[in-house]
């Protein structure tokens, strides 16, 4: 039995007197694609920020396969496959798509390091951009810049950046936030259309795509686990419709 | 970019148009001064001196128009100064180089004036070894220790006291006041219980009156520059119980100037300072270009101002010896032993060092008709600067 | 930019992005006029180019990783008293001169660095801004050795290649300015086309976003630090050099907050901002202040206001801005 | 040990100079992301006005202050709208480059109409020399200074907490997007901030002639300790701009007593200190 992709033990993190991540523990099987869902305030970006070293945790541990990361940087982290995107756009507004996602590249390929040679020499690492932009239907876009774009192609170019990363395990913050329903489909069949080999977990509000685009399921509130199971599981759990409907009560 | 390029082009050409060939009968004498920034005042007051002079003799001399044409070097910047004056010979075609309120501008043109052997007039920059970078310039200044190393002595033999304390900005023109008021100090039997340098942007001066209180001396010397800080230093020592009633407080005549007594109030009282002019100094001469300057320019003159009208003055009386010839050598050496009377005494220029020979004056703070003024009572006259005497002697 | 659509291919866009435009050729044919059309500025050309080169470096840093330095000068000064000390004590080669002051400011940049890659917005400007003003205390403070207030005396520089002396007109002095000015330029053109400097554009475009792509951010903006601080050494150097002076205010606030106004009023992120933005700012300087020594600084503060509110993002962003609307309106 | 008090009571009455000068642009940069470099230009404005009234209409100085704090304000309030307010969305650089440039024009009328002369003040009888208590020496227009700053210091405290335009001030500073929301007119409440904090500093301005005097350039000589305190305070922060300018005061002339070879680069050095340690200032939370 190989190592969970991804997993945590005993993770905790609080801001003054505010409790955001209490005794997080959970683990992702390789190739697995799982889905974060709770209320507002539960916790789940805070996790996220914590899995990907942008928050210190107090206490707990992070482990990526067998190797514990708890107290890697951020980029250290990605440079061994714990990717994630952004809920809010997180791009770069004057670059062009094909020139952030071959910066992405480079990075990986460690030729970001290079400053004597020009870019045009790396053909291989533009290749390869280009391809990713083309895989997620954004080649038309890719000379314009990035703040130009539409909305629903901006979402897209947060998963391609990340993909340009080649991710073990990818992280998307609400990837279909703001983006209309017809195009979060599209959004969600890209997601659904990643390699197998990707280990997926995802934060989504809409539970058609939650029920429809996930093998497993974690439920979040207050900063911590309340349950953890498959779709059928969750939806049958009335713990579950009591966190939602108190929520919405509230 | 390319209307970049015509802008520029368009300004380039406009520039090129500006000055002509040198007319033959036009002197041009360039002047490099701070016009702006932190010693804008002192570029300002000098240039005053200058315009006063002209005002009074007329622009033309030996039967040549002298035209001034200004150049502000913004502050301290030999690198600014050098340039200004290359292009002042090269592009402007001056004959002489005048001004300098600052050593290090002083210093960088000098070079210039040596290469060019152009005459040069330092007309404030006061360290002693400016007039060393190049065999075509004079000084009608003053330097640091002619003043400072005459005050020292004065200060341990008449002055009445023997342990002081020294203070002084921590930049050049400091150590060098310091280093010769201590020197000429000790040399006369004193004994300096303590010293201090604070720093050059310092607007506040009572930790290091606190210091000097703490070690009790008979009096405190104080070395300043012009600006705000000798009105601070003194309301500083007024604050902490020091000022003149109290205990004795020498300085050079930066420390009490007009302007700062207008603000100190009667604690200035009694301070004892040594300069080479101010605008009470009793003379007919001097009461005569103080009311010149007022009706020029609706202020008193002061050391900036007498500096320039003197230096002038011997660009006038050089170009006379020589018959209007502008050449570096030949009015170097008009220039080289000239003696005349300044508004601030009798003056010559030393034909060794090229340095100026004056008077150099002690004065006190006293209450004359409701106003404080600096009240000269002794005086050491023909002064010469003892680092350069030093120099030929060794 | 006419390429632009979906057909093109990506090699041939980078390509077309990073080929020399007519319009540059054109401006650097144009740096060699003053010897033929004014050659009584040559002076003043060669404080320009040094100006321009200082420019230039701080350009690599703000931008195109968007640091915010108002303590640059600290480079451009121990770079200058490098150079002036090597050529006070006996060593006035000009050009390993120069090599020597790049190296001990690059040197200083690498551990200044170190702090400055921690930190950004205000605390950034004020940490640089507070190294520079203490290198500039330090050096009032060691006056056995920088000459204090004073400056640097006895600074004598031999000919270039043993052959070209520094003259009073600024001959060679220009001439050697330039050329290196050109040089550095070459190679930073060259360092922004290359996969570092996009990484540097991704640290000034968003900063957070870098480490989520597995950037070491902390090392690039050492890297650049580094680097800028190299070239600010080398025209503190050429400015000691073809001055023959050294002084405290190599160092000052001043020179820092004018280089900065000097990039921003040319235009920053554009390489040839700060080139275009010395030429401005020293020739406006030196024209107004001919014709009103005591307020020529009223003109360029309206120089300063006129541009930001009709040509906004520097000369340069203005002008792109202007052309772009231009081409929009064209059929 | 008196005298040290003394002291340290001296470069606290300085902090309380910086305070006064400062607290406006914390105040509107925290807000507004506005960097407004001619900030000292507007207490150089104050400063003028003072040194008018007293020297050519024999105004007593302490009617001076008032007038000093109107001008500055009202004048900040016709730039504001004038200019400043074009540029809120434009980049910082932008703003760097327009304010930098106001300063020049600042700089350079004062010099053209007041001359480069530095400004005497007289304060009156009662406000100079030093007054014991209890076996200190203090200066007595520093006692007025310090009282003068607390004073402002509680009346902005005081306003900021308990009053309907301090909470939309408080609202401002803290989102803006939020204020907006809340259907707060955060322009209006911005521009009135504006002309408090450039009054303050035209008061700070009016208040500082006696300490340090007062020529054209002194719009930019201060510029850095107000930089200073801004930065070490934490943007936005009236109780952090007090806390730094009283630290940074108090750091510095204890700093030149005890250890005057120190003395120029003590200032600096804390303030690298403080920000390595917190890059947001003491009291800033972004």
């Amino acid at each position: 039995m190989s190592a969970p992709a991804l997993s945590t033990r005993g993770l905790d993190k609080r801001f003054g007197s505010l409790v955001v991540a209490r005794d997080i523990e959970f683990s992702l099987p390789q190739g697995a694609r799982y889905a974060l869902i709770g209320p507002n305030g539960a916790g789940k970006t805070t996790l996220i920020n914590l899995m990907t070293g942008m928050l210190r945790p107090d206490a707990g541990h992070i482990l990526l396969g067998d190797d514990e990361i708890t107290r890697l940087a951020p980029d250290q982290r990605v440079r061994r496959g714990l990717v994630r995107t952004f809920q809010i756009n997180t791009l770069f507004p004057h670059l062009n798509p094909l020139e952030a996602v071959t910066l992405a590249v480079c990075e990986r390929q460690g030729i970001a390091r290079t400053w004597w040679r020009p870019i045009t020499s790396y053909g291989a690492a533009v290749d390869e951009a280009y391809a990713i932009l083309g895989s997620l239907m954004l080649s038309a876009d890719c000379y314009r810049p990035t703040r130009e774009l539409p909305y629903g192609r901006q979402r897209l170019l947060e998963i391609a950046l990340a993909l340009a990363t080649r991710p073990k395990v990818l992280l998307l913050d609400e990837p279909a936030a703001g983006v209309p329903r017809d195009e979060s489909r599209e959004l969600f069949e890209v997601i659904a259309g990643l390699p197998g080999d990707i280990t997926v977990l995802f934060i989504e509000h809409d539970m058609n795509f939650v029920f429809r685009f996930a093998s497993r399921i974690i439920v979040m509130v207050g900063g911590g686990i309340l349950l953890e199971g498959t779709p059928h599981e969750v939806a049958a759990d009335p713990r579950v419709r009591e966190v939602y409907l108190g929520a919405r009560h509230g | 970019m390319r209307k970049t390029l015509i802008g520029l082009a368009a300004l380039a050409a406009a520039a090129l148009a500006a000055p002509a060939a040198n007319a033959q009968g036009t002197i041009k004498i360039g002047v490099i001064l701070p016009y702006s920034g932190q010693f804008a005042d002192t570029g300002i007051q000098l240039d005053n001196g200058i315009k006063l002079y002209m005002k009074e003799h007329g622009d033309m001399v030996a039967g040549k128009k002298i035209e001034i044409i200004r150049k502000d070097v913004g502050g301290i910047a030999p690198d600014v100064a050098k340039r200004l004056a290359q292009e002042l010979i090269v592009r402007d075609k001056v004959d002489i180089l005048a001004g300098f309120a600052l050593t290090p501008n002083a210093l960088a043109a000098g070079d210039v004036s040596a290469e060019a052997k152009k005459f040069m007039v330092v007309m404030n920059a006061a360290t002693s070894i400016i007039t060393t970078k190049s065999p075509y310039m004079a000084r009608t200044s003053l330097t640091t220790p002619q003043l400072n190393e005459t005050f020292g002595a004065w200060a341990a033999t008449k002055g009445g006291v023997k342990k002081l304390y020294t203070m002084v900005s921590d930049f050049g023109p400091g150590h060098d006041a310091e280093q010769a008021f201590q020197r000429g100090f000790k040399d006369a039997g004193g004994e300096i219980v303590g010293s201090v340098r604070f720093p050059v942007a310092n607007p506040d001066f009572s930790a290091f009156v606190q210091r000097a209180k703490d070690l009790n001396p008979e009096g405190i010397y104080v070395w300043i520059p012009g600006g705000a800080q000798p009105a601070a230093i003194q309301k500083a020592l007024a604050e902490r119980g020091m000022d003149s009633s109290k205990i004795k407080i020498f300085g050079q005549g930066e420390l009490t100037i007009e302007d700062a007594l207008k603000s100190t109030g009667d604690t200035a009282v009694g301070t004892i300072t040594v300069f080479h002019y101010d605008p009470n100094h009793d003379s007919a001469l001097n009461r005569a270009f103080v009311k010149g300057m007022n009706e020029m320019a609706n202020r008193n003159p002061d050391i900036f101002s007498v500096g320039g009208y003197d230096g002038m003055h011997l660009i006038y009386e050089a170009l006379k010896k020589t018959n209007g010839n502008a050449d570096g050598e030949a009015l170097i050496t008009a220039a080289k032993g000239m003696k005349w009377e300044s508004p601030r005494g009798p003056v010559a220029i030393d034909p060794e060092t090229r340095d100026i020979i004056q008077t150099v004056y002690i004065r006190r703070v006293e209450k004359v008709d409701g106003n404080l003024v600096n009240v000269e009572f002794d005086k050491v006259e023909n002064v010469k600067d003892p680092v350069k005497a030093r120099m030929k002697t060794n | 930019m006419s390429i632009v659509g979906a057909v093109t291919e990506p090699h041939a866009y980078l390509r077309s992005q990073t080929r020399w435009r007519p319009v540059e050729l054109a401006f650097w044919l144009a740096t060699l006029l003053p010897y033929v059309l004014f050659p009584d500025y040559l002076v003043l050309a060669s404080a320009i180019a040094i100006t321009a080169l200082f420019a230039l470096s701080l350009d690599l840093i703000l931008g195109y990783a968007g640091i915010v330095s108002l303590g640059h000068a600290a480079f451009f000064g121990l770079g200058a008293y490098t150079a002036g000390l090597a050529a006070k004590h006996g060593w006035g080669e000009p050009i390993s001169g120069l090599a020597l002051g790049g190296l001990v400011a690059g040197i200083v940049g690498y551990g200044a660095s170190l702090i400055v890659a921690r930190f950004r917005h205000l605390a950034l400007i004020m940490i640089t801004l507070g190294m520079g003003l203490l290198l500039e205390q330090a050096a009032n403070s060691a006056s056995w050795l920088t000459g204090g207030a004073d400056g640097l005396q006895g600074v004598k520089m031999w000919p270039i290649f043993d052959v070209f002396r520094f003259d009073l007109y600024g001959k060679t002095a220009y001439g050697y300015s330039l050329g290196v000015l050109f040089i550095v330029f070459l190679v930073a053109r060259r360092l922004i086309n290359s996969p570092f400097g996009l990484s540097l554009r991704g640290i000034r475009e968003n900063a957070l976003r870098m480490p989520a792509l597995g950037a070491p951010s902390r090392a690039h903006i050492r890297k650049i630090y580094t680097i800028a601080a190299v070239i600010a050494g080398f025209a503190g150097a050429l400015l000691a050099q073809t001055t023959e002076t050294v002084s405290l205010e190599a160092f000052g606030f001043q020179r820092s907050a004018d280089v900065l106004v000097i990039l921003i009023l040319g235009g920053t992120g554009r390489l040839y901002g700060g080139l275009v933005g010395a030429i401005i700012f020293m020739v406006a300087r030196d024209q107004f202040s001919g014709n009103t020594p005591q307020f020529w600084y009223f003109w360029i503060g309206i120089l300063l206001v006129a541009v930001v509110m009709f040509l906004p993002n520097g000369v340069l962003g203005g002008l792109a801005r202007l052309g772009a609307l231009l081409r929009g309106r064209a059929p | 040990m008196g005298p040290v008090i003394g002291v340290l009571f001296d470069g606290f009455a300085y902090g309380m100079l910086l305070f006064l000068l400062s607290v406006g642009l914390s105040v509107t940069l925290g807000m507004m992301n506005f960097v407004n470099l001619a900030h000292c230009a507007f207490a150089m404005l104050g400063g003028y006005v003072t040194v008018t009234l007293i020297n050519t209409y024999q105004w007593p100085f302490l009617a001076t202050l008032p007038v000093a704090f109107l001008a500055a304000g009202a004048a900040s309030v016709l730039f504001e709208r004038v200019l400043y307010r074009r540029l809120y969305g434009a980049s910082d650089l932008d703003q760097v480059l327009l304010t930098i440039g106001l300063a020049f024009v600042a700089v350079a009328v004062a010099a053209y109409v007041y001359g480069t002369v530095q400004q005497p003040v007289r304060v009156p009888a009662y406000l100079r020399g030093s007054v014991t208590v209890a076996g200190l020496t203090l200066g007595t227009y520093r006692l007025f200074l310090v009282t003068v700053a607390l004073a402002v210091t509680l009346v902005l405290v005081l306003a900021l907490e308990y009053t309907r335009f301090g909470a939309q001030v408080r609202a401002a500073v803290d989102n803006q997007r939020m204020a907006r929301g809340l259907g707060i007119n955060v322009g209006l409440v911005f521009a009135i901030t504006f002309a408090l904090g450039s009054g303050l500093a035209g008061l700070g301005g009016a208040l500082a002639i006696e300490i340090v005097g007062l020529d054209p350039s002194f719009a930019f000589t201060y510029l850095i300790y107000v930089l200073i305190v801004v930065s070490v305070g934490g943007l936005g922060s009236i109780g952090g701009s007090f806390a730094a300018a009283a630290l940074i005061g108090i750091s510095d002339v204890a700093g030149k007593y005890y250890a005057p070879q120190l003395g120029a680069f003590l200032i600096y050095l804390v303030m690298i200190v403080l920000l390595m340690w917190r890059p947001v200032g003491l009291f800033g939370r972004r």
